[in-house]
């Protein structure tokens, strides 16, 4: 497969330019970059779930046009998303079979077909099973087992180890070699060196949109590799000189929350933030970091104690916790941060309607929000026509700038950001950083969670690592490495071993 | 990397096939229904609780209310809420007399599922190609459909008189109706058994009687259609992808399914079975058409699929229950009161079964209800008229306030769908 | 437009005559009347948009305002107060009745999780047979049918009459239309709870963040729908009508529904489409005198103005976000060149 | 056929008011939901104003109640016709009673009629005539029919909706079946108890009645509107030797070929009568006003003898005809 020239913009975002790859058959072909460098972007032009404005794809020597993924599939082309793509209500069966009924029907011959391959690969899975009731690894399973039951020639695996335990990174492995042998193409992403460097047979690193360069396995060092990656221009987010003082700001005393079903999402949680300490939390997603931040913004009710500044919280709703002066960046901007289709001065509103200046507590001040809004775009480099405009029309960066200015223009004491940086170019992302510093400066209380260990490391005071609901281990980022916080974060170490302060 | 203390996630220890103990858990429960029933009957002495004709009726009533239920189950699995139903059984009460009249009564159903299609058409149109709310799409075209039916009567129907039927501004009566059966000896002897009044045996020959004689071959359509239903979109591709389509139809896309032509089949089947409720009602329950003629039951369908959790099985029982208590009431106004007695002893039954849960306070508030039921049946002799009105729609309310939470409703029901939008 | 006409054609009527009767400008007889009608199909609407504008489908409009009807009159009629203050209080009763019956829905939702549009379906049935239980049980015989105690002459109001007795007068309580349509529009433009409303139906998640609590919004809102639905037959009941009985006037929960669709739910839109659609009833009837056309076809008419205009709404809606874009890629560029 | 839509009026494309150009009284007809080709009241009325156009030289307009509409449109239905120039205008159905009463004054030289109609205040109308009927004495007939006809001792009724007017035909119906034969048991039913929607109902009508055959009656009669070809076909579906009773026009016309051996005969409310010698009042200069009742004596309700089921007891009948005539028997209008 040979890639020439992709380009594809988004408004205000260039997602892919001058990318060029070729991947040669019967290998795999690591694509390396930082968010936001344009990888999946690529991925789904790929498989014809994006057009690309611009560039060409020859599959076999002869050049193609997807138009949707259909002609990819056709093509031979599988794909595993970033995120899932999956059919809660169906079984895991259905979830397989869909699309490809053709192969083996959707009964008796198709489930012997699934549980082969499940058992081949000690995938464990239950073809009768509903996704719903499936944990995160094992949605990832049935993501792999698709593309597999399709029997797809050349495979895309968009971050496929991002939620996986490194056993199932291992035995996944072992997957993509055997496949490998049996003469299939693999396309692998992630930002993860290591994983790379043992699997791929070729590495092609991408960043800001485009392809920067190629790598040989056998012979690169993960320094070079980082050093492609990010460029010379990448910002340090160190935070300087500590300002933790010994006023106590939150505090978490055991706690725990389950969901319907009774299982446990949180376990045991216990640690205190002071004021100006930024604690850093690190996990693979989907290990309870999202629960945790819903449990003390008072979205989800669970057990134990949280007391903010001395009082205990528990029994006060959302906003009661908001209006005390705790602001959120949450890490979904488009499901949980902003109206997309209302104006970006009515947005500034959203998340401080109590408080001045949006309301005088029973009126909207519309011309106080508006002012307040312009402040905003003009302190943030907020790139809008104007503050009029609706917030769907902004790139996501400036989106994510002006989330961070609504949230930290509220004088906050405690700021809870969740991938604050996520999907943002690397200018705005040494912004957000440094307005979080300086914030922190002045004594804010800030819990970091964040899927970039560099921007973990770099910024906070204190980590905690979260593996399955439970506190598994405290790091002081002065000493801790990307790869020890990997191996705490996957399970990997043992808490002693991960090392007290 | 370190990669050897965690241990792999567990293995799924759940029953592999459901299938067997569900069957029979509906059986038992079906038994349940059936002895209560008798009990109620042998105790108060009303044998219409569940006589051949009462059952009869039942079903007659049933019929349309199911079709719609099942036009709804069709739309909303593919993601696509259809409350236009009403409009799509209106349209296919004037379809089947229309045709019924020229072409006779197996025309005339294909023509009430044509009008139905139709409906679907339109608000597969709106919904689906050019994404306006459902709820939106669905109104207008109920208020498009009482016109377009009233109007098309008018203009259609005044003049017609014939041996094929009699025609007026708002009705043609008098059409000729699908062939109806009797299976000789069954009926005969089953009619005999019931007549006898025994317990539990003379119940079920009742049913047997009821489903045996002077039955509609659209009556036995529906019931197939149930089971067309629930196989199509259980046992077949296309029904797999169709049903994936209305939970999360991005992961359809991305497996190369084509969303948008699985919507719309399912909205125009969606609409020609409600099509078929409309031409049930003019042509099996009543004999023509007659405007206005679904009087609601497109919205008692759809609540009776929701109420059946969007299951082809329980959108029949949903709309036997409604069909059965509306019917009751016409029948004889003794077997509702006859009915507080039921109702009763199933409350406390529930209740028991809560506490025993551990769901103390549920179960103590259905004890209180079955108690107070049992005493209304104790201290009154009949419910009053008007009440028995409200019958079905109290009681459809009462039961989702119960059963509501444990419904699901596809996920992306509902949700405007564009192409083009995964990530 | 053309759907109509075709089906005129249908009809075998003629399309001149038709648009004529359609477009005639109104007497003054039937511009009173149009005002009137405007009126409680605008309170209709308004009552349907308050839930719509959260993603609340609030079908029940019809039942709210039927029983609230029925006990503001049989209040009125017991004239236990003097006056206009009896007015005052059936008001209050009407809100009042109006927002519980609507009430049930909400709580049924929070609190067991029964779609609303299914249980106020199911809640308009029960209330028209509560309201005939009542009225045939405890109404005064009235010719054929039964009616409540009509309401005494001291709270009854002339209204307004500006050309001829015979025209007929504008009724006073249309004022309320006015009020409620004012009252609502800055409630929801203006109030923290109208932003927190209107979050709430554009982006739940995000508005649960923001520290909206949507179970308590959702009860309030249906409250604030069943009070304005309450008032809907209120000018009606006070202007002429004097008590509950056989010409009560139906479907207006049903039209107000419609009209709510069609004006967005904004208020300024749901006055257009209220004007609209009093317009196309009362054209009904010198549809049938004039030009033999069945009034039927005004319903069509209706449905297929709503269903058009919702599509024009969404093209249009489309074209502009497609448009924004490139003017905020253009802007950037230009941006980008200049620095 | 032909005679058969005379009869009834049912054929609405015959509209005379298009092609009526004589010189006598112009007619303003205010129909009720359905308008004329209902087969029912309307159409009975509209029958009225065609025998008006033939014998008095009538013209004609029409006007059409739809559902939900405002008071003020039917208010305003009339108005127009009376700025049209009409005279008589007659209201037909109830439901015109406000309109009328609202309207009449403004127009004291227009005479005004609203069949089954009655003032609603105490203030008298001077140019307003309120046609009303009988209904219990006819009901009292067919009642009688029943009770003869009546193998089983055992009979029924439908009504449409519990209403006072309904409540009416009951009566009358089970008076005369009483009368005729004391330990009848009869059966009644409504399809809905308030919701104008039971006389638009056939399913209903279907079930209800359907209940009572089974329940051991073989006759049954109707006061259901449209809802009465269900009761029909639940006659035809019980089997030889059960009847059903049609109500209003003669059924027997307008019931199709399956059901017409079923229909024994059917009550007849003489709407055409009555709007006939409204629009006939009028041309002879002498308006009628205030209230009219038509009753067995002035031929407004009766029984319809089509189908020749009733040829052998009809002696009977019209003895209890007589007597009502002559007072001798009360027939009660309540249940
Ligand atoms: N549908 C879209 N509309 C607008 N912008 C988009 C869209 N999809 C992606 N982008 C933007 O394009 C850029 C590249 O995104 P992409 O998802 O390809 O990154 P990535 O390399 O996969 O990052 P990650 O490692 O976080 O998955 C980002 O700035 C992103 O915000
Ligand atoms: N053997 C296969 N392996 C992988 N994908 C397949 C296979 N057979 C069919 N498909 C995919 O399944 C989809 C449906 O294929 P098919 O040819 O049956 O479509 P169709 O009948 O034209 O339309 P529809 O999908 O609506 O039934 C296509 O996207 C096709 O690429
Ligand atoms: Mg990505
Ligand atoms: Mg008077």
């Amino acid at each position: 497969m040979v890639v020439r020239d992709i380009l594809k913009q988004f408004p205000g975002v260039v997602a892919n330019h001058d990318v060029n790859i070729t991947i040669r058959p019967g290998t795999v072909h690591a694509l390396i970059g930082e968010n936001g460098a344009g990888k999946s972007t690529l991925m789904k032009i790929l498989y014809g779930v994006q057009r690309p404005d611009g560039g060409t794809i020859e599959v076999d020597g002869k050049q193609v046009r997807f138009s949707s993924p259909t002609d990819a599939i056709k093509a031979g082309i599988g794909m595993v998303f970033q995120h899932f793509m999956l059919a809660d209500n169906l079984t895991v069966l259905e979830n397989v079979v869909l699309g490809a009924e053709k192969l083996h029907g959707i009964g008796d011959e198709a489930r012997a077909e699934i549980t082969r391959i499940s058992d081949a690969f000690g995938f464990g899975l239950d073809p009768d099973e509903l996704v719903e009731d499936l944990g995160v690894g094992q949605r990832q399973r049935v993501e792999i087992l698709k593309v597999l039951y399709r029997g797809a020639q050349i495979i895309i695996l968009d971050e496929p180890t991002a939620v996986l335990v490194p056993q199932e990174v291992d035995a996944l492995f072992a997957n993509l070699r055997e496949l490998r042998a049996s003469g299939r193409t693999i396309l692998f992403i992630s930002h993860k060196l290591d994983e790379v460097l043992a699997i791929a047979d070729d590495i092609t690193v991408m960043r800001r949109g485009e392809t920067v360069g190629e790598a040989d396995p056998k012979t690169a060092t993960k320094k070079q590799l980082a050093e492609l990656m990010v460029g010379s221009e990448l910002p340090s987010p160190e935070t300087g000189e500590s300002t933790v003082t010994d006023q106590v700001l939150l505090t978490l005393d055991d706690v725990g929350l389950v969901d319907e079903r009774g299982r446990a999402l949180l376990k045991n949680i216990s640690f205190e933030i002071h004021r100006g300490e930024i604690l850093g939390i690190a996990g693979v997603e989907g290990n309870g970091q999202e629960e945790l931040v819903e449990t003390i913004m008072g979205m989800r009710k669970g057990t134990g104690r949280i007391t903010l500044d001395g009082k205990d919280i528990d029994s006060w709703d959302t906003r009661e916790r908001r209006e005390a002066g705790v602001a959120f960046i949450p890490a979904d901007r488009h499901r949980h941060g902003l109206l997309l289709d209302f104006p970006l001065w009515e947005n500034r509103i959203l998340g401080h309607q109590t408080k001045e200046p949006s309301s005088n507590g029973f009126l909207i001040t519309r011309k106080a929000a508006k002012e307040s809004a312009e402040q905003i775009v003009a302190d943030y480099d907020v790139r809008t026509p104007s503050i009029n405009t609706n917030a769907r029309a902004l790139s996501g960066g400036n989106q994510q700038k002006f989330i961070v200015g609504r949230e930290m223009s509220s004088d906050p004491s405690l700021l809870i950001a969740s991938h604050p940086t996520r999907g943002v170019d690397v200018g705005a992302q040494a912004a957000i950083w440094d307005h979080i510093k300086r914030a922190r400066r002045e004594g804010l209380a800030v819990l970091l969670i964040s899927a970039d260990l560099d921007e973990l490391i770099g910024l906070s005071d204190t980590i905690e690592v979260i593996l399955r609901g439970e506190i598994v281990g405290t790091f002081d980022p002065q000493t801790v490495t990307p790869q020890d916080l990997g191996a705490a974060m996957t399970g990997g170490h043992s808490t002693e071993e991960g090392g007290a302060r | 990397m370190t990669t050897t203390v965690a241990a792999p996630a567990p293995a799924p220890d759940r029953e592999a096939n459901h299938t067997g103990s569900k069957a029979r858990t509906y059986f038992l429960i079906g038994l349940a229904v059936l002895f209560s029933l008798a009990a109620v009957r042998v105790i108060t002495g009303v044998h219409e609780v569940d006589s051949q004709g009462s059952l009869r009726a039942a079903i007659v009533a049933t019929c349309p209310i199911l079709l719609a239920a099942l036009g709804g189950l069709w739309s909303e699995r593919s993601g696509v809420v259809n409350i236009g139903l009403e409009g799509q059984m209106l349209l296919g009460t004037w379809g089947g007399a229309f045709f019924t009249y020229y072409y006779g009564p197996w025309v005339g159903l294909l023509g009430a599922i044509g009008f139905g299609v139709l409906g679907g058409l339109l608000h597969g149109l709106a919904t689906v190609t050019f994404g306006v709310d459902h709820i939106v799409s669905g109104v207008a075209l109920n208020l498009i459909a009482v016109g377009l039916t009233t109007f098309l009567a008018e203009a259609f129907f005044a003049d017609l008189d014939s041996q094929f039927g009699h025609g007026g501004a708002q009705q043609l009566t008098g059409l000729q109706k699908p062939t109806v059966i009797t299976i000789p000896g069954v009926s005969d002897a089953a009619t005999s058994l019931a007549d006898k009044h025994w317990f539990a045996i003379s119940d079920v020959a009742a049913l047997v009687a009821a489903v045996t004689n002077r039955i509609s071959v659209v009556t036995i359509l529906v019931f197939v259609l149930v089971f067309a239903t629930g196989w199509i979109l259980w046992r077949t591709r296309f029904g797999l992808r169709l049903r994936s389509c209305g939970e999360n139809p991005e992961a359809a896309e991305s497996l190369g399914i084509n969303v948008i032509r699985h919507k719309y089949a399912a909205v125009l089947v969606s609409g020609g079975l409600a099509g078929l409720g409309g031409g049930y009602l003019a042509l099996v329950s009543s004999p023509g058409f007659h405007t206005n003629q679904s009087n609601g039951r497109g919205y008692i369908g759809l609540a009776a699929m929701i109420f059946g959790n969007w299951r082809p099985g329980g959108a029949l029982i949903g709309s036997g229950l409604f069909g059965y208590t509306d019917s009751l009431r016409l029948r004889d106004p003794a077997t509702i009161h006859a009915m507080l007695l039921f109702v009763g002893f199933w409350l406390l039954l529930f209740a028991a079964w809560r506490i025993y849960k551990a769901r103390r306070t549920q179960g103590i508030v259905l004890g209180v209800f079955g108690l107070l039921f049992l005493l209304w049946f104790a201290v009154t002799d009949e419910v009053p008229r008007d009440f028995t009105s409200m019958t079905p729609y109290v009681t459809t309310l009462l039961v989702l306030a119960f059963a509501s939470q444990r419904l699901r409703m596809p996920k992306a029901d509902g949700k405007i769908y564009r192409k083009g939008t995964v990530d | 437009m053309a759907v109509t006409s075709i089906v005129v054609v249908v009809a075998g009527a003629s399309v001149g005559d038709f648009w004529d009767v359609i477009f005639k400008v109104p007497s003054h007889r039937n511009l009173v009347n149009i005002t009137n009608q405007s009126a409680l199909i605008f309170l209709a609407a308004l009552a349907a948009a308050i839930g719509f504008r959260m993603n609340l489908f609030n079908i029940g409009i019809e039942g709210q305002y039927t029983l609230a009807a029925y006990t503001a009159a049989l209040v009125a009629g017991q004239a236990w107060f003097p006056g206009k203050v009896n007015i005052l209080v059936a008001l209050l009763v009407a809100m009042a009745v109006g927002a519980a019956w609507a009430g049930i829905a909400g709580v049924l939702k929070v609190t067991r999780g029964v779609s609303e549009v299914i249980s106020t379906i199911m809640l308009n049935a029960i209330a028209g047979t509560v309201v005939g239980y009542l009225l045939s049980n405890h109404g005064q015989q009235y010719g054929q049918g039964r009616r409540t105690t009509p309401i005494p002459e001291s709270s009854q109001l002339a209204g307004w009459t500006p050309w001829k007795e015979s025209d007929g007068a504008i009724w006073t309580l249309v004022i309320l239309a006015v009020l409620a349509g004012v009252t609502i529009s800055f409630l929801i433009n203006r109030t923290r709870f109208g932003f927190d409303l209107r979050a709430t139906g554009t982006n739940e998640d995000a508005a649960v963040v923001s520290g909206v609590e949507v179970k308590k919004m959702v009860v309030i809102s249906m409250l604030i729908s069943g009070a304005i639905a309450g008032l809907i037959w209120m000018p009606a009941l006070f202007g002429g009508a004097d008590y509950y009985g056989p010409p009560f006037q139906r479907t207006l929960g049903f039209t107000g529904i419609a009209v709510a669709l069609l004006g967005r739910n904004r208020p300024l839109g749901i006055f257009f489409g209220a004007v609209l659609f009093a317009w196309l009833s009362e054209q009904a009837n010198p549809l049938a005198l004039v030009a033999d056309i069945s009034p039927s076809i005004v319903q069509i008419t209706q449905g297929v103005v709503v269903l058009a205009v919702v599509v024009a709404y969404e093209v249009v809606r489309r074209w502009t976000a497609a448009y924004e874009q490139r003017e905020l890629k253009a802007a950037l560029d230009r941006e980008a060149v200049s620095a | 056929t032909d005679n058969k839509n005379d009869k009834t009026g049912s054929t609405a494309n015959a509209d005379v008011c298009k092609t009526a150009k004589g010189n006598g009284p112009k007619v303003g007809l205010a129909y009720d939901v359905g308008g004329r080709g209902d087969q029912s009241f309307n159409d009975s009325a509209y029958a009225g104003l065609k025998k008006a156009v033939g014998d008095l030289k009538a013209t004609c307009v029409e006007g059409e109640a739809t559902d939900g509409e405002a008071e003020s449109a039917r208010e305003s239905r009339l108005k127009d016709m009376a700025d049209a120039g009409m005279n008589p205008i007659i209201g037909v159905g109830f439901a015109y009673s406000d309109a009328v009463n609202a309207v009449a004054p403004n127009y004291p030289d227009i005479s005004f009629g609203v069949i089954d109609g009655f003032d609603p205040d105490q203030t008298a109308n001077k140019n307003v005539a309120y046609l009303g009927f009988a209904e219990n004495e006819g009901s009292y007939l067919v009642g009688v029919a029943a009770a003869l006809k009546s193998k089983a001792g055992h009979i029924g009724f439908v009504g449409g909706v519990h209403n006072d007017l309904i409540k009416k035909f009951e009566a009358g119906y089970v008076a005369g079946a009483k009368a005729t034969k004391p330990d009848i048991k009869v059966d009644v039913k409504y399809i809905q108890e308030s919701d104008l929607k039971g006389f638009g109902d056939p399913a209903g009508g279907q079930e209800a009645a359907t209940a009572e055959f089974d329940n051991g009656a073989d006759v049954v009669y109707h006061a259901s509107g449209a809802s009465g070809s269900g009761v029909f076909d639940a006659a035809v579906s019980a089997g030889d030797g059960k009847w059903a009773i049609g109500v209003d026009s003669d059924q027997y016309l307008t019931a199709s070929d399956a059901q017409k051996p079923h229909i024994l005969t059917s009550m007849l409310k003489r709407v055409d009568v009555a709007t006939y010698d409204m629009i006939k009042s009028v041309a002879d200069g002498s308006p009628l006003t205030s209230y009219q009742t038509y009753d067995l004596k002035k031929d407004g309700v009766g029984y319809a003898k089509s189908g020749g089921f009733v040829d052998d007891i009809a002696s009977k009948i019209d003895e209890a005809a007589t007597k009502i005539k002559s007072g001798e028997i009360k027939v009660p209008d309540k249940p």
